[in-house]
């Protein structure tokens, strides 16, 4: 990849979520909490949600990765929190799209706000399952939680 | 650029230039027009021309299965593949042919010999904390099946064995000790003859994982005095697809079959079948024959050279590593640091950045090395560490190389905007 | 001259010529000058030299390690890996690529099942006295490990399974049923999508051998509704080294993991580990990658053929076989005789000239077959035939090579002096 | 291989002994037995070997098999019965350095006799097995008998 590529991946915003993480931490209000690892890499995240009537109160992690990883735990607290759980499993939805996409998918900003930063990383599949980490364990553990039977 | 170092560290291979223009994807040029360093030949070495060309002129000319086969193009694709056997036999100074069994990788050749060592209830099976992970799951699977007890050699702070339990660990009840001879991650050289002896005197077989040795020292079977040891093809040179089980023939006789199918039988009834001795006992099926030959062709290549002289190089190269790593800020080094001791892997830290963004920022710049736990997780454990780059070079590796590696770290720190 | 018979028989494929120039050995001329007539194609076939064209640009541009590598390379090579995954799911038209693991070989992918699937006292796996020996001695070792009981289908006179006992073999406590859909030996094309419901029906899973079909045959998964089902790369224009098992996805996922090492854990500790899901879970170690490229590129050509354009052609060189054979005086084909109902391996026997002499006799004459039990030595002693000798086309044989073997025969019998 | 390869391999002395074998059947006077296969094809051989004072008194047998390794168990029964044990292992000796020679080893007709015949088999390894199935029966078998040790 080239010097533009890598500007690409770690855009600003990925970088600044990277130093200053939204929402880390394990808190004690959870109905559920999962530990997922990257084979690969052994990149994990334990994290736990909060979820009452319907609506995501909390997700709080604990996670140990790189910066892709980092920054997509730090955005989906920023996306998730305070929405009602079918309109954050919508929002999993069009991120899980977006990373899957190869980098042919134009991201919805209107849905995905910062994380619209990811679309660079679509291009190195290496890279995907470092950002769908944190995503991938709070389905499960929403699903768990059962705040979504989907 | 990264090959034309003025540099001419003593130890280097002679001609080395030559020797890179053996191996046709050092040529390669990478997306933004950056030259190739590859730098993770410790997860898979390049291949000689060859290598490559012995593979197409058997595809093209002398396919055919073999043993089964009468006719001319079964004669002499079998003469390839048992040509091969021999040439891994001396690669491996082994007493006879028969003791070179091919399998798929160094992986199917431990959990071979997993499956089919005898365990039971009361045995116990020793390893060390520093294997790679087809030398500890392995052992875990078979101590699960059999209800063995599984123990293992810790590490010292400073990347080596610890030894200090040995008497107690190794006891009359141990039925296997296995273990490296050169760790993957931390580089670490085990003193190999030394457990294959303790081994011994317990009654219990050795079991020696050389797949980072192979590639650059002399494996000299007869000299350890072991029982057993594998390596695997496309980390010497070879292809993937083939790996290498080597035992003493009684011990291989003694043992039941692995997988049951064509050529390790004598003879097949409904009811029941006698089986052939070693090699064709544990290589059931149409084995990977042209991969044999790309092997044979491979061990050829490493003998011209020498092995005396590969492992110099990749002493003088590790040993200019070490000190070009030591210049980077916030490095560290996992694993001895006296180039003298150890294999050409080199696993580090950067402070302030993750082996992944390492990994990703020296790709830009060409350099490819490796980045997570290398498939040692419990070796990163006992450091305290989630995961670690790693540079790992070979025969063919330059000095420029290492330079091209230096400042690309150095590129990276700043990139991250690190302060030095 | 095997190749210009200006015979044009209906259903051979179009361009033959065109296509014969595909496969670089076809022109390899032996001692003596003879041309190659090979008719060995169910042991092995030959390979196109796109196979072999994909395999040299990996290793000479696109050569790493898989899956663990995060560069460039890394990225190429895991692509083409996984491609190649692609390939065979849509060459099966397997439901999901998370359903297709590459193994060493058909005999390993079976070994796989025969380990993994769990058997116990009072259970009992059902087989067919034509399979494989791979078929076969997995099974019986398998059985022994675990105390289940080894039941069989036998064939009847005209080389057909006997399913008249098909109520009383397969029962409640049947726990695999395992069966070849094409014979190695007889050539007969078995009921699959009947048995494989029989199977369910018992409550059993259904393992299917398409060694043999793969290369002839449209093989959908889907259609046939079996749960597991495996090939060899070789047999199917593909390099050896490689070998598929497809299965269900949720069965997969149900099995225990088969081999301990990289690549197939989710985390280890010294202690435990967990595991992957398939397909990664039953690929230990670095996998046959270069391997499955060529196997990817196998298939794809034969898609490109077309299985209906090569199975058309199987069959009607299959037919100008047999009548070709039956002229020759003291020949018996073992197996059935209709060309539309079986595979192209054709094994006969002939008065008076052992199956070793006749390929020898054969060989000096260029045209390379096949002698002895074929890895199906229960199939031949149920006919009371203690070896035979085999004849196998594949898409690249043509009816001028074909009367080269009948015309070779008869050389054989007057080279050993019996009376016409 | 060529036709004059193919006539160098079936020597008209081996067609002769293969057509009518000596010594065939198996016999009652034996003191052990032994079953060999050759795992390729499929050949067998059982043989019987009958020694009395150290010397070979008898060696029956019964085989299936190409005309090879019937006609090498023919000219096995000439050369060894009627000679002490001794002698006749050498005769073995002689003849598996021949088979083994890969068409190299000029074989020496004082001792081998019609077995010089077989120097053209030595060029086809896939057949040497052929060759060499009743004679290590015959080694086997001696040794069972307790008439060799070595
Ligand atoms: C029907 C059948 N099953 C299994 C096999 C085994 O294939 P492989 O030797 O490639 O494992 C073969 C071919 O040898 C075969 O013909
Ligand atoms: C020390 C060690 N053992 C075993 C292996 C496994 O080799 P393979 O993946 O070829 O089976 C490797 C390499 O991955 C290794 O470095």
């Amino acid at each position: 990849m080239t010097a533009q590529d890598l500007d690409a991946l770690y855009q600003e915003i990925i970088l600044d979520h990277y130093k200053n993480p939204h929402g880390k931490g394990l808190r004690e209000e959870f109905e559920a909490e999962v530990h997922h690892v990257n084979p690969t890499c052994g990149d994990e995240v334990t994290l736990r949600v909060h979820v009452a009537d319907g609506v995501v109160e909390d997700v709080s992690y604990a996670a140990v990765g790189c910066s892709i990883s980092q920054a997509s735990a730090s955005v989906l607290y920023d996306l998730v929190v305070g929405k009602p759980v079918a309109e954050a499993m919508e929002i999993h939805e069009e991120f899980l799209a977006l990373m899957q996409g190869k980098g042919t998918v134009e991201p919805d900003e209107e849905v995905l706000e910062d994380a619209i930063a990811f679309a660079g990383v679509a291009k190195f599949p290496a890279r995907v399952k470092c950002a769908l980490l944190s995503w991938m364990a709070w389905k499960d553990a929403t699903v768990q939680a059962g705040g979504s039977n989907d | 650029m990264t090959t034309s170092s003025g540099l001419r560290l003593p130890g280097l291979l002679p001609e080395l230039e030559v020797v890179r223009k053996d191996f046709p994807i050092l040529e390669r040029v990478l997306a933004g027009g950056q030259p190739l360093v590859y730098l993770d030949s410790a997860n898979t070495s390049q291949k000689p021309q060859v290598v490559i060309d012995a593979m197409v002129d058997h595809l093209e000319r002398h396919n055919a299965n073999i043993a089964r086969a009468m006719h001319q193009l079964g004669a002499e694709s079998t003469a390839a593949f048992e040509e091969a056997r021999d040439k891994v036999a001396r690669f491996l100074n082994a007493r006879s042919r028969n003791e070179v069994i091919f399998t798929k990788n160094a992986t199917e050749a431990l959990n071979l010999l997993a499956r089919t060592i005898e365990l039971g209830p009361g045995d116990n099976v020793v390893i060390t904390e520093m294997e790679h992970h087809s030398n500890i799951v392995s052992w875990q699977l078979a101590c699960e099946r059999s209800g063995a007890e599984l123990r293992w050699f810790g590490l010292t702070d400073d990347g080596q064995l610890d030894l200090s339990n040995a008497d107690q660990l190794v006891d009359d009840n141990t039925k296997v000790v296995a273990f490296t001879w050169v760790s993957n991650m931390l580089g670490t050289i085990n003193p190999v003859a030394d457990l294959a002896a303790r081994a011994k005197a317990a009654g219990a077989v050795s079991v020696i994982d050389a797949s980072q040795a192979a590639p650059q020292l002399v494996v000299d079977v007869q000299a350890v005095v072991c029982d057993f040891l594998v390596f695997t093809g496309h980390k010497v040179c070879g292809p993937t697809g083939i790996g290498v089980l080597w035992g003493r023939e009684e011990l291989l006789n003694e043992l039941p079959p692995f997988h049951g199918g064509g050529e390790m039988i004598e003879t097949v009834t409904m009811a029941r079948s006698t089986y052939a001795k070693a090699p064709h006992r544990f290589e059931a099926g149409t084995p990977p024959i042209v991969e044999a030959v790309g092997l044979g062709a491979a061990v050829e290549y490493l003998g011209h050279l020498g092995l005396d002289a590969v492992h110099a190089h990749e002493q003088a190269i590790t040993g200019y590593a070490l000190e070009g790593l030591a210049t980077v800020p916030g490095l560290t080094v996992l694993g001895p640091t006296d180039a003298t001791q150890r294999g050409g892997a080199i696993s580090f830290e950067l402070d302030g950045v993750h082996p992944h963004d390492i990994a990703q920022v020296l790709d830009s710049r060409g350099v490819a090395v490796r980045a997570g736990h290398h498939c040692a997780k419990p070796a990163h454990a006992r450091y305290g560490v989630q995961s670690s780059t790693r540079m790992s070079s070979y025969l063919y590796t330059t000095p420029g190389e290492i330079d091209a590696l230096v400042e690309a770290l150095e590129y990276t720190r700043s990139y991250f905007k690190l302060g030095s």
